[in-house]
């Protein structure tokens, strides 16, 4: 076991696939020499290479268009978006082409593709540099989406994108990128996507949460235990898709109260299916209104010192709300 | 309503004063007849199921025929990536693609090679033959494209691949029309083409129109083969009507790729003489005169002149072609109207979304 | 009042708004001398000629951001994406700039544009010729959404699209055009975005639809209504975004049942945020689980005839699921 | 990693064989010197502010300066569209922009004059100068601004506008770096100017780099200019370290717009002396020597060596200058540093979010 940031676990595992697969390349902007402008790529250029670090015009859908087609053709591309702002270019390549290439072809081709991007807020990056874009996302069958809140799970998670025969879109709470460090095992292993993870037990609300905003839903659980002796369930939803119905609502069966925590806009934001599968699948365990706590909804993260912090949901905003769904 | 009638374009010559149909063997300028007539007949007969209500869509590649099987005969049939689009029925028979296939497409049928009649028809794609899949959005396979050539590049740098190993493809041909080169798709894989020098080739099948519109409301010049210098890529214009022009052309631009040399755009200057899909109407927007004067270029009646005074094809052999391309396309048909629809439920499974399995 | 399909309409609302105001134009693909390809501008390229019916490129995002540019020169833009499923190389544009763009200028620059998109399936045109694409724009604060279902609302809408000072994106159920007629009146008038619209009034279950399946809607509730004495109300949802909360939330109050009938992919669907919605502030009214009925999780809709029919939700599919849920 | 050293261009002389410069009065040149210079002390207090740990980022116009200005003192300015990008600072104050409203930005306070800080700093806006907001995601307002030339000649030719009246604006003027001209929104807004003859000008300050990447990995030209042939618009090389011969060819450039002739590519060779924004570190992709070689073409000095040449300026007249610089800069923080922060309340309010009214 080794204690490691998020950003260097990451990068590890990156490093480990291209070791073990000469068909794993990586493109992007800035992955080459300069490391990434987060440095998740720093030092695998000197490694592998510029025909393995490769870095792509400023043309993000070009980025991921390239990776289709090198992925048509049995390799193994990691496309890195540099920012979650930047993939609107690469939305036709990813929803009409990626996501429908193995269903359109009645599963003869398929595309063996990992997407990585930096998302989330609080980083002082406003408007075009804070996007939670996973919604989007999780309307289109054929992809998967994957957000990691911990150092071991992005490892393992990344690495089983990397080998996983259908696109991956994996995006990178980025403000935990070296704010959140854990445990990871020394050898070989991978997180299966797929299904969600119970991260804090509990039996009176449930609260489902992924990437930054599960940290704080940690915090915010242990805080109501404390000054309120709250048992609160954490789901990390981790796979957004596809959906684990069957996990988001083993969870609920036992607390019959959900709070849904996500930093992205409040409406139709990923929080709104975990709310439906609940109020259809769960009605007779429902114990309580189904809450959601999220960005509020304005086209962006303001730069703005100030208003930026009152954006995003914190751990206490999420234990002010699972007191009150408590209490319900 | 402008005119845009047909003009003369200069025969391509390689640098060393030679043309490389020059040594196409008779078998091989017959079977390229035939590619091309099985084509035309295939797809009027879509036109003719279309007229009778028996199929629903069609869009069609006739007039387009010799630039496409003047491309498919330079390649490495059924090795070599294709990425085409929906005109190419010429091109994808000439890699391999069969006529059955396409009738299955028609109707929608089961067994249908490119989708499992989930994409409307024309939306070729086979794997066995190399032969990528494609959308209905325009241009998206051209960046794709790039990616295969430069996973070609790649496999050929990292020893995963011998660069004289015939069974493996070693350039990615793609297709599409001249508007379609307006798109953003179109300019992103052209750049990622040019700066890499990838084994890349993209055909332009320049019909003057994307739908009913022309050239001029499409784009400031009038050769899309100048588009190509903004890319470092070198751009070449041919008459898409002669089919060894074409030839002619594609066989530089493969030499090219295959040697590592770079990326070529070729715009084959050709013309849709029937409407743009059997859902369009094509009085509003151009002149009959027009129509008239191109079908007067037909690149059949071309190319089977060409082979009559070369004594390649006799009428007795064309008249055997045609009987030969009735049967087979009565046959496909045949086939087609037997097949089953495909079941429902295993289209409708979320199951069958995501391949199985992982790839360590 | 004269009895008109919906294409009409929407014609008719296009050509009162260019003879009404000068500043408007309509630019798209093949919207010229050959009136669009579902006919939607047919004759207008006479009336009004080639500076204000101008031809594009064959280039989406061109044709929102020219729209983009011209509306806040003060033009009205009214552009049209051939088909919705072609909007994807536009995203960009409308989700990253004329959604953002009063809130990012702090109310000093709008963009009164209107985008038209026909959507939706039943027309044979697989995967790429038949996608509803609601959901994604749904998710875009600054973002109008509207989807008419009748030739009364596609004209009315229209025009306050239009007239209206920030981007409306609008939807027609293509597979309407000509299917849908409905009575139009004489004189000028609009219909306010915002708002739902309850078009059969019932106290056993709500149902809510939007666009072709508000039609189907209604079937369903006349069968269920004559054969097992079911009353529905169906909401015709009409404006998506900004979400009328409250209109959504009233009709439940009454029924305490609700059944969500979109055409779209199932997971992530607008439906999800109308369930959302019950869930939370609906709870105490709850009788019943929150059903969604829409397309399966595939990621388009097959052509082969017989596939295609079974994708769409058809009538007889949403009355069996409202006696299921009027029995619950 | 390869060297990018600065190269001779020839200056650009209309056709006429005269510089639209020598007509420049001394006061206009002092006029431009001066707003470079307070764009340079003002871009320079912003780097101090940051490594003071007073501001959280800075994205720097520095050596960008002599085409900015060069091209905001050629157009009708504050009348004509400014669809800028981050580097812009120069260009904007040239324009109207306040150092104070710069200030406002870097702090995010409340009275900030492009978004009232929403957007990072370098996000410029000003309706009132006609000055268009930009977002981050690179080359989005190039077919903006497409959109606005194209208002421009729809309402001269619906007779909404009078084409000689100067009160309203003639033509829109884009800038971005040449690493974003890789994007498809390039690719489609520069078509829509060549299609349509637009009164556009798209000003590319090629700086060589995409923060790390440089110029032969994003395209396989060595001129931008170059690629305006593929959209039959007029492309220029200018020095873009030479504010007089940037205003001669955006002067060019102006009055071909004014007229109705159409759209201008602009290519200006410059150079970012600093890295990329403060989060950067340019020592990981290019030499030391080469940032050396290149800021002995400093856009400033060059400047001030031809005025004091030319008698325009003297070594007093220099200092006064300087200490005016001073003096705005340090007020500008002043009032910045005073302001307040902006409520939070208004600006997380969804009701803030659309535009009230209709436009009927
Ligand atoms: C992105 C996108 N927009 C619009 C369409 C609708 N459409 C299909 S073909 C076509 C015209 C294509 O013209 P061109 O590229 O010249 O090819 P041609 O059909 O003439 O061979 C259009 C507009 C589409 N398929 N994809
Ligand atoms: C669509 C998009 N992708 C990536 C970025 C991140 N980014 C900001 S500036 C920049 C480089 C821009 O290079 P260039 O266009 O040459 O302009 P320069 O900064 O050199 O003036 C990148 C990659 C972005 N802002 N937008
Ligand atoms: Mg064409
Ligand atoms: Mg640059």
């Amino acid at each position: 076991m080794r204690n490691m940031t998020l950003i260097d676990a990451i990068r590890e595992a990156m490093d480990e696939e291209m070791a073990r697969d000469e068909r794993v390349f990586i493109t992007g902007e800035d992955v080459g020499q300069r490391g990434g402008v987060f440095r998740a790529t720093m030092g695998l250029f000197d490694k592998y290479g510029p025909t393995r670090i490769i870095d792509s015009p400023l043309a993000e859908l070009s980025i991921v268009a390239i990776g289709i087609g090198a992925a048509m053709a049995d390799l193994r591309p990691i496309c890195e978006i540099q920012f979650a702002d930047f993939i609107h270019p690469a939305m036709n390549q990813i929803m009409n082409e990626a996501a429908k290439m193995y269903y359109r072809s009645n599963g003869t081709w398929n595309v063996p593709m990992t997407i990585r991007a930096p998302y989330g807020g609080g980083i002082g990056g406003a408007l075009y540099h804070s996007q939670s874009l996973e919604a989007y996302f999780t309307h289109c069958p054929g992809l998967k989406v994957v957000i990691p809140s911990t150092p071991h799970d992005a490892k393992g998670l990344l690495k089983s994108a990397v080998r996983d025969p259908n696109p991956v879109l994996y995006f990178e709470p980025k403000k935990g990128y070296r704010a959140i460090k854990g445990d990871v095992p020394d050898g070989e292993y991978t997180v299966p996507i797929g299904p969600i993870n119970i991260t804090h037990t509990g039996t009176d609300v449930t609260v489902y949460a992924y990437g930054m905003m599960a940290h704080y839903c940690l915090q915010a659980a242990e805080t109501v235990k404390q000054q309120d002796g709250i048992s609160t369930e954490v789901v990390d939803v981790r796979t957004l898709l596809p959906v684990d119905r069957e996990g988001i609502l083993n969870s609920f069966k036992k607390t019959g109260k959900a709070l849904i925590v996500y930093e992205d806009n409040f409406t139709m934001g990923y929080g709104a299916e975990i709310a439906a599968v609940l109020a259809d699948d769960g009605f007779e365990y429902m114990d309580g209104p189904i809450r959601r706590l999220a960005g509020p909804d304005v086209p962006g993260v303001p730069f703005s010192h100030p208003v930026q912090e009152e954006f995003m949901p914190s751990p206490q905003k999420i234990a002010d709300a699972i007191r009150d769904l408590a209490a319900y | 309503m402008t005119n845009h009638a047909p003009a003369e374009i200069t025969a391509f010559v390689t640098a060393s004063g030679s043309r490389p149909s020059d040594s196409l063997s008779d078998d091989t300028l017959r079977d390229m007849y035939w590619m091309m007539l099985l084509s035309r007949r295939l797809d009027e007969r879509a036109w003719i199921l279309h007229r009778q209500g028996r199929i629903a869509f069609h869009i069609s590649g006739m007039g387009h025929e010799a630039c496409q099987v003047g491309a498919g005969f330079a390649i490495n049939r059924g090795v070599d990536y294709v990425h085409p689009y929906y005109r190419d029925l010429a091109l994808v028979l000439t890699v391999g693609f069969t006529p059955e296939g396409f009738m299955l497409s028609l109707l929608g049928k089961a067994g249908e090679p490119s989708s499992g009649a989930r994409q409307m028809p024309s939306h070729f794609s086979a794997k066995w033959l190399n032969i990528l899949s494609h959308s209905s959005p325009v241009a998206t396979q051209v960046p794709q494209a790039a990616g295969l050539a430069f996973a070609i590049q790649y496999k050929i740098s990292h020893g995963l691949q011998d660069p004289n190993d015939d069974t493996q493809p070693r350039l990615a041909l793609t297709c599409l029309g001249e508007g379609s080169t307006s798109q953003g798709e179109w300019h992103e894989g052209m750049n990622w083409a040019g700066v890499h020098k990838l084994p890349f080739i993209c055909l332009v099948q320049n019909n003057i129109y994307a739908i009913s519109v022309p050239m001029e409301r499409q784009m400031a010049v009038s050769d899309v083969a100048d588009r190509a210098a903004a890319y470092g890529v070198e751009g070449l214009v041919v008459d898409g009507n002669d089919v060894l022009a074409c030839y002619d052309v594609m066989a530089y631009a493969r030499d090219k790729a295959y040697a590592g040399d770079g990326s070529t755009l070729i715009e084959a200057k050709t013309y849709r003489p029937v409407p743009h899909s059997s859902d369009d109407d094509d009085r509003s927007y151009r002149t009959r005169d027009e129509v008239e004067q191109w079908k007067k270029k037909d690149p059949i009646s071309r190319f089977q002149k060409v082979l009559l005074e070369r004594g390649v094809l006799t009428q007795n052999a064309i008249n055997d072609l045609e009987a030969k391309a009735k049967s087979v396309v009565d046959s496909a048909q045949r086939a087609a109207e037997d097949a089953p629809y495909p079941d429902v439920e295993p289209n409708l499974d979320p199951r069958s979304v995501y391949a199985p399995g992982d790839l360590a």
